[in-house]
């Protein structure tokens, strides 16, 4: 860090540079972009946060005596759509990946800074449609709007929702054109493609998936809507159409998807546990070639969702061939991580608290994925709660758990602030309890036959359904404490002035500003070393800073 | 509220063998995920940074004979399970012989199910123990699923087409019935219960439930046109379907002597080797007869020609159902129960 | 390895005395060289034409299964179709694609009359393009085979019956509506359906038609609103006695118009052609 | 995708007058093709198509410049095909695949 000519106190950050409303909304820097996200996606899983507690509520008792039927069909495709449209897809490649792709490769801004704006005001508008479609009535098709339901019967404004998720889909396509130029273009000299930081790896499957897989959904609930419409038979059999082949569309998207939410959060778990080991992740290689093999078996695997659906028997055994398959890459990747803390040195601050927990939640979260896979056995299980509670530990366990992680770790970064330590821990240890509380008992009911998308339910699981309740309460508590705790750290936290509190490597680490500079780097680094170097702490940092031909004061549009 | 299972009863023989998979995967699934997390624990705290007192050296960070073994073990595992399981969905899904058939019609939101005799009951299936059990399955609106979790068998009902599904039940009791596909407001209360009983006492079931005593109930779910008559009353399904039968009107070509037309016989249709005028070649299934008899232009048996009306929009499902008993019948099928 | 060597390695980032470029506000800020700007622009397009590829194979997904279904059904409702405005618009779309091509050409080798000439003959090909759209559009709105609650078969079974494509059979007081050819005055029936049915699959076929040329045709449009702007940017250019500082708009505009020719180049055969 | 400085990019005309009458040739083919009488539906079916897929591929080398590019290009201009191809061909596995469903048990 010899070159840097940091003083400390009120230098120009990104934050600071410009304040008013219209600099922020107008921005076409990446990391402003990402803190864009970072506040709507925080409204948002608030929103769907609430919707769970209510789903929870009314299974507190057996009878469904606190919410009509109808109600509460509304209320978990509410959360259900608000979880993963509005949510969790965007929720790390949006925020993490607008804020850390630059600075992990060494680049000024992503390759289309206005796209990049674009694609949050489409967010925005998609998001909006949906949330005015819940409000006005609601939908209760669930998030998957299975047809015949969702084109015939369902009443209430199913369309209306389709084109918010149309638009939503649309930014999360543009995100990913941007990051696959971003990631295949804008590297710094000298940053090869084996020298890139797992993140990056993972979020260029990312949005392989994004750009290969989104627009087939986006035309399939198009289709929906026309049908709905116009009343085309096509998926409704009583016009002439067929609605497994709605289901096949659906889930050409809609299982990959399942992977835009895990692999950016795999990526942050490789970034925390190198970072807070001290040691080169174990296997780079493997774990990089992981998230493309994952990103491409998961496109063959979506008819696990249809083995009891009727589609060909033969088809349903390749499907499911396929799905043990893909469940490889993901043991690569867990066992890598292992070893990397493996005669590492340790540091149980709380990013690596949620890195752990995301290893343990994780990995239970992918192996009851198994049983689904399993042909016989996803017979039984299959809508039943052993599904719910399978999802929500790969998605709250695994992908919230990750973005938990990113927000501590980065979260210095990002603001000049540090989180209370005390706070974090106590947050994590809750969260990971909560979780357990309330899905672990799923699994019991799952395989008992509980049906999911139910309101009531037979007297004798009510002591498993009760302990569920119990359990979202305790987690709904952990997720409530970072809200409070992180904004109340912008103002009264640790100011940070290092560039490099954690000690970590990695260009936005030791080259970046503490909160960053509105144009990254003072001057374009050439890379010289792998990343994660923990291994020779003596020597110079490698990265060797280059004239920039041209100085412009701010950066905006 | 100290009724307070952990596990669901198993009470057909395919659940027995579904269970043991399931525990043999949750067997797996502890052991890595016991390595994995506890692994993990353990190292993250031997190795704490504060911790000096352990060997850090030769710490490589990447060899090539460990990531092929944790490649290549989970591999095999993964394999043998697929094609176990494999085996066991076939068991359940792939066409069986010698079964007793009911075919459940489920509609927003109740299962309507019918026997080959002619017993028809709703939100509630009444079997016997130790026999093959053929659940025939379709929807007359929206997808639902047939479950039935002591058996670890579910199946969906789609509308347009015949779903179907094997097992065996075993001890007799009283099960859960579930919908366990999403279908609108009241997916919840889609429920009801299997009821299986030893096979002497589910003969006298069937005998008391099959004369007149479900008329009512039968003919107030009938929703069939008007051409047909109120089925039910004393008779088998495969009795109903013959009425249905001549009520439509087919005996003016089928199994008539004096036929205007060339048909097929009938009572050859179940079960055979179809040869299509277009060179295909089917199985004569339900799925067959019932577009014979919704839309007999689509598959043409070969020597014959188009001139059977199409009947879509005249015969309701549960018509087709008792016709395709009947016509199964005609071939002397096992349709149990008689 | 050296810092030298890598120097070397990454030589394409060197800084090649293209620094102008910042002034005149091509180089975007985040560029390096111009050569990058360049290729990330056309990666991205590319990228986004990957993107619109599965969008709209999604659907001709769907269509296949419907067509392979009801081949019958279908191969009547094409017979509404005209095939000459359909072989005029492909001609008129592979023209305009053919004029893009010169336009990216003229605009690489800085003419701006000759760049503005082809743009503006590539946006009076799709002007025709559209043209006929609005014709053939409102034929079908007419003839009541737009999807919506006023669409009927009549004309089709019409057409059909004069073509002894389609028998009107009575039986048991319903009609029904036999579907084969005439070979050598004889009737020769595939296959029966009713007239509800005939009425639901043939208005499946019109809303693939409406579903699949309505999003092209929308395509179109966002294509000549741009080619208008880089119409008038050339010619403001030219009157200003501007170089050509920067091809890329117009080479990128050029990658998507080919990319709506090529999904046209589809259209074509699937909804107009097969089953002649 | 080198060689998008200076001139050298600068493909002659011919290049472009060629592909269009290729094109026009083809469209002719394909309007003749469909014309032809009783021809079996899936035949036609693959007549147009594997025009289509031909005229696509000459627009896409020549018109798009593909064949000049780089790997990069390549790869992008082929994954979009190839995905779709993946699509259509697992949906379609279903559907061919589910009247093969055995009869009376499985094959002993
Ligand atoms: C982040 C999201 C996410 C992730 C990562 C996954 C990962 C996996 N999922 Fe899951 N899944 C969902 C989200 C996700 N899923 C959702 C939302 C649904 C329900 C949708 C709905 O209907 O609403 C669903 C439903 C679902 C089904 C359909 C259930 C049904 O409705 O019938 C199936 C069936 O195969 C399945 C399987 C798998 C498998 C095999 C993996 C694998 O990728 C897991 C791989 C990981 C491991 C296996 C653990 C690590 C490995 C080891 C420790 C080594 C040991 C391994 C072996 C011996 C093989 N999932
Ligand atoms: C990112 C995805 C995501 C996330 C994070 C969650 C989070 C949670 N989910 Fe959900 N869930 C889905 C995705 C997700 N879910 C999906 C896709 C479905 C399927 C929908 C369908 O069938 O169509 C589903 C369905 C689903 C069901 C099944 C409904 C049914 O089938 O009938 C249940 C039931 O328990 C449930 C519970 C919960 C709970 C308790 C949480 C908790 O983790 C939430 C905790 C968060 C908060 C509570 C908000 C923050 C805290 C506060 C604002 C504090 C105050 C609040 C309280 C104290 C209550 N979810
Ligand atoms: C006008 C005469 C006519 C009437 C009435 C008629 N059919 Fe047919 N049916 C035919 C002819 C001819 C065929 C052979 C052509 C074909 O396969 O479609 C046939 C074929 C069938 C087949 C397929 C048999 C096989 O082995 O291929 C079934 C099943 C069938 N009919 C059932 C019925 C039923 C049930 C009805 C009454 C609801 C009925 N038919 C009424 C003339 C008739
Ligand atoms: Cu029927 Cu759910
Ligand atoms: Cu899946």
């Amino acid at each position: 860090m010899a070159t840097t000519t940091y003083t400390g106190g009120q230098k120009q950050n990104y934050l600071n540079w410009k304040t008013t409303l219209a600099s922020w909304l107008f921005t076409l820097d990446h990391k402003r972009i990402a803190i864009l996200y970072l506040v709507s996606i925080s409204i948002f899983f608030l929103l769907g946060g609430l919707a769970a507690g209510v789903v929870r509520a009314e299974l507190a008792t057996p009878k469904g005596d606190l919410l009509t039927s109808d109600v509460y069909n509304k209320m978990f495709s509410a959360h259900g759509i608000i979880m993963i449209f509005l949510f969790l897809i965007p929720s790390i490649p949006a925020v993490f990946g607008n804020f850390l792709l630059p600075l992990m490769i060494g680049a000024r801004d992503v390759a289309f800074p206005r796209l990049n704006l674009l694609s949050w005001y489409v967010f925005m508008a998609g998001a909006a449609c949906i949330l005015i479609a819940i409000l006005r009535g609601g939908i209760d098709t669930g998030w998957t709007f299975y047809t015949p339901y969702s084109s015939s019967f369902a009443k209430g404004e199913v369309s209306l929702a389709i084109v918010g998720i149309f638009l939503t889909g649309f930014s999360s396509i543009f995100t990913g054109i941007n990051f696959l130029v971003t990631i295949h273009k804008m590297r710094a000299p000298g940053m090869t493609w084996f020298r890139l930081p797992l993140f990056v790896w993972a979020m260029y499957a990312t949005s392989l998936i994004q750009v290969l897989g989104t627009p087939v959904v986006a035309i399939t609930l198009l289709l929906v809507a026309v049908e709905r419409t116009f009343r085309i038979g096509i998926f409704d059999p009583s016009l002439g159409g067929d609605p497994i082949l709605f289901q096949h569309l659906f889930w050409f998207y809609s299982h990959p998807a399942v992977y835009i939410m895990i692999l950016p959060a795999m990526g942050v778990i490789s970034e925390v546990i190198s970072a807070f080991s001290k040691r080169r992740v174990f296997g780079y290689h493997f774990v990089a070639f992981s998230s493309l093999a994952i990103a491409i078996i998961g496109f063959l695997v979506w008819g696990h969702h249809m083995y009891t659906s009727g589609q060909s028997m033969y088809a349903g055994i390749v499907f499911s061939f396929l799905t043990w398959i893909v469940a490889i890459p993901s043991a690569i990747k867990t066992f890598n991580w292992m070893a990397t803390i493996w005669k590492g040195r340790v540091h149980w601050d709380t990013p690596m608290l949620y890195a752990l927990g995301f290893m343990g939640l994780f990995v239970i979260g992918g192996l009851t994925g198994l049983h689904l896979a399993a042909l016989a056995t996803n017979v039984h299980l299959t809508d039943t709660y052993f599904v719910v509670a399978h999802f929500h530990y790969v998605m709250v366990g695994g992908a919230i758990m990750g973005y938990l992680a990113a927000l501590h770790f980065w979260w210095p970064k990002m603001t000049g602030r540090m989180y209370p330590e005390g706070w974090g821990k106590l947050a994590a240890l809750l969260v990971f309890v909560g979780f357990n509380l309330t899905f672990f008992p799923q699994f019991l009911l799952g395989y008992m036959g509980m049906p999911r998308r139910y309101h009531s339910y037979p007297e004798e699981w009510a002591v498993l359904n009760l302990l569920s309740t119990a359990g979202s309460t305790v987690l709904g508590l952990g997720y409530l404490l970072p809200v409070i705790y992180l904004t109340w750290s912008l103002k009264y936290g640790t100011v940070v002035t290092e560039r490099n509190p954690w000690g970590a490597r990695g260009l936005e680490w030791e080259l970046v500003d503490t909160p960053p500079d509105p144009h990254n780097f003072e001057r374009t680094p050439i890379v010289t070393r792998p990343a994660y170097d923990y291994n020779h702490p003596e020597e110079p940092t490698g990265f060797v800073p280059k004239p920039r031909p041209v100085v412009v004061g701010g950066k905006d549009g | 509220m100290w009724n307070f299972p952990l596990v669901p009863p198993t009470a057909s023989k395919e659940g027995e063998a579904i269970s043991l998979l399931y525990w043999t995967i949750t067997t797996i699934a502890i052991v890595f995920g016991t390595i994995v997390l506890l692994g993990a624990i353990y190292l993250a705290v031997r190795y704490r940074a504060s911790n000096n007192a352990v060997d850090r050296s030769n710490a490589t960070d990447s060899d090539l004979r460990i990531e092929l073994a944790w490649t290549l073990i989970p591999l095999v595992i993964a394999m043998v399970m697929f094609g176990w399981a494999a085996k066991l969905y076939a068991d359940i899904y792939a066409p069986r012989e010698g079964y007793y058939e009911v075919f459940v019609i489920g509609k927003q939101w109740m299962w309507h199910c019918q026997h080959p005799n002619g017993a028809r009951e709703n939100n509630m299936l009444t079997l016997p123990a130790g026999r093959l059990v053929k659940v025939s399955l379709i929807s007359q609106d929206v997808i639902h699923a047939f479950s039935i979790p002591a058996f670890r068998v579910k199946r969906d009902a789609v509308p347009g087409r015949y779903n179907a599904m094997y097992f065996t039940p075993t001890k007799p009791g009283v099960y859960h019935l579930f919908c366990t596909e999403y279908c609108g407001t009241k997916h919840a209360e889609m429920i009801g219960k299997v009821v299986v009983l030893p096979e002497n006492e589910f003969q006298k079931w069937l005998e008391k439930n099959a004369p007149g005593a479900t008329a009512a109930a039968a003919t107030a779910a009938t929703t069939g046109s008007a051409a047909a008559p109120a089925t039910g009353g004393t008779l088998t399904l495969a009795q109903q379907g013959e009425q249905v039968f001549k009520a439509l009107g087919c005996n003016a070509c089928h199994l008539n002597p004096n036929s205007p037309v060339k048909v097929p016989d009938l009572t050859k249709t179940w079960g055979d080797t179809i040869k299509l005028t277009d060179g295909r070649v089917v199985k004569g299934d339900e799925a067959y007869i019932r577009e014979s008899i919704l839309n007999p232009a689509a598959k043409i048996r070969e020597g014959y020609q188009n001139l059977m009306p199409p009947y879509q929009g005249q015969v309701s499902e549960e018509q087709l159902v008792q016709l395709i008993a009947y016509i199964k019948s005609l071939a002397g099928a096992s349709n149990g129960g008689k | 390895m050296s810092i030298q060597e890598l120097g070397k390695q990454s030589a394409t980032l060197e800084y090649t005395g293209e620094v102008h470029h910042h002034a005149d506000g091509i180089l975007g800020e985040q560029f390096e060289t111009l050569e990058q700007q360049n290729t990330a622009y056309l990666i991205g397009m590319w990228a986004f034409i990957v993107q619109e590829v599965l969008f709209f194979g999604a659907i001709f997904t769907a269509y296949a299964v419907y067509r392979f279904k009801y081949v019958l059904e279908f191969t009547l409702a094409h017979h509404e179709l005209s095939v000459p405005i359909g072989t005029l618009n492909t001609f008129v779309l592979l023209f305009s694609s053919y004029t893009m091509a010169r336009a990216v050409r003229a605009a690489m080798q800085n003419r701006h009359t000759k760049q503005a000439f082809y743009l503006l003959l590539t946006f009076l090909f799709a002007g025709v393009f559209m043209v006929n759209k609005y014709f053939e559009y409102g034929a079908k709105f007419e003839h009541h085979l737009f999807p919506n609650a006023y669409y009927s078969a009549h004309e089709i079974v019409e057409h059909a019956k004069a073509k002894g494509e389609l028998r009107v059979v009575v039986e048991d007081g319903r009609e029904m509506y036999e579907l084969g050819k005439t070979i050598r005055g004889e009737f020769k029936p595939f296959k029966k359906v009713s007239p509800e049915e005939f009425e639901q699959r043939t208005k499946l076929f019109f809303g693939f038609y409406f579903v699949m040329t309505g999003l092209h045709g929308l395509h179109v449009l966002v294509g000549m609103i741009v080619i208008a702007i880089l119409i008038g940017r050339a010619l403001i250019d030219h009157m200003k006695n501007k170089p050509i500082a920067d091809y890329m708009p117009v080479e990128m505009t050029g990658l998507y118009w080919h990319l709506v020719d090529i999904v046209w180049i589809f259209l074509f055969p699937l909804l107009y052609l097969i089953g002649r | 995708m080198a060689g998008h400085s200076g001139e050298s990019h600068v493909h002659p005309v011919s290049l472009y007058t060629r592909t269009l009458w290729w094109l026009m040739a083809l469209l002719v083919l394909t309007v003749v093709a469909g014309y032809i009488p009783n021809i079996p539906n899936w035949l036609g079916v693959v007549i147009a198509l594997t025009i289509a897929v031909w005229k696509a591929t000459i627009v896409i080398m020549n018109f798009m410049h593909v064949r000049f590019s780089g790997k990069l290009a390549w790869l992008f201009a082929g994954a979009g095909f190839f995905w779709l191809v993946i699509m259509l061909a697992f949906a379609f596995a279903d559907y061919v695949s589910r009247p093969w469903e055995p009869f009376h048990g499985w094959p002993e």
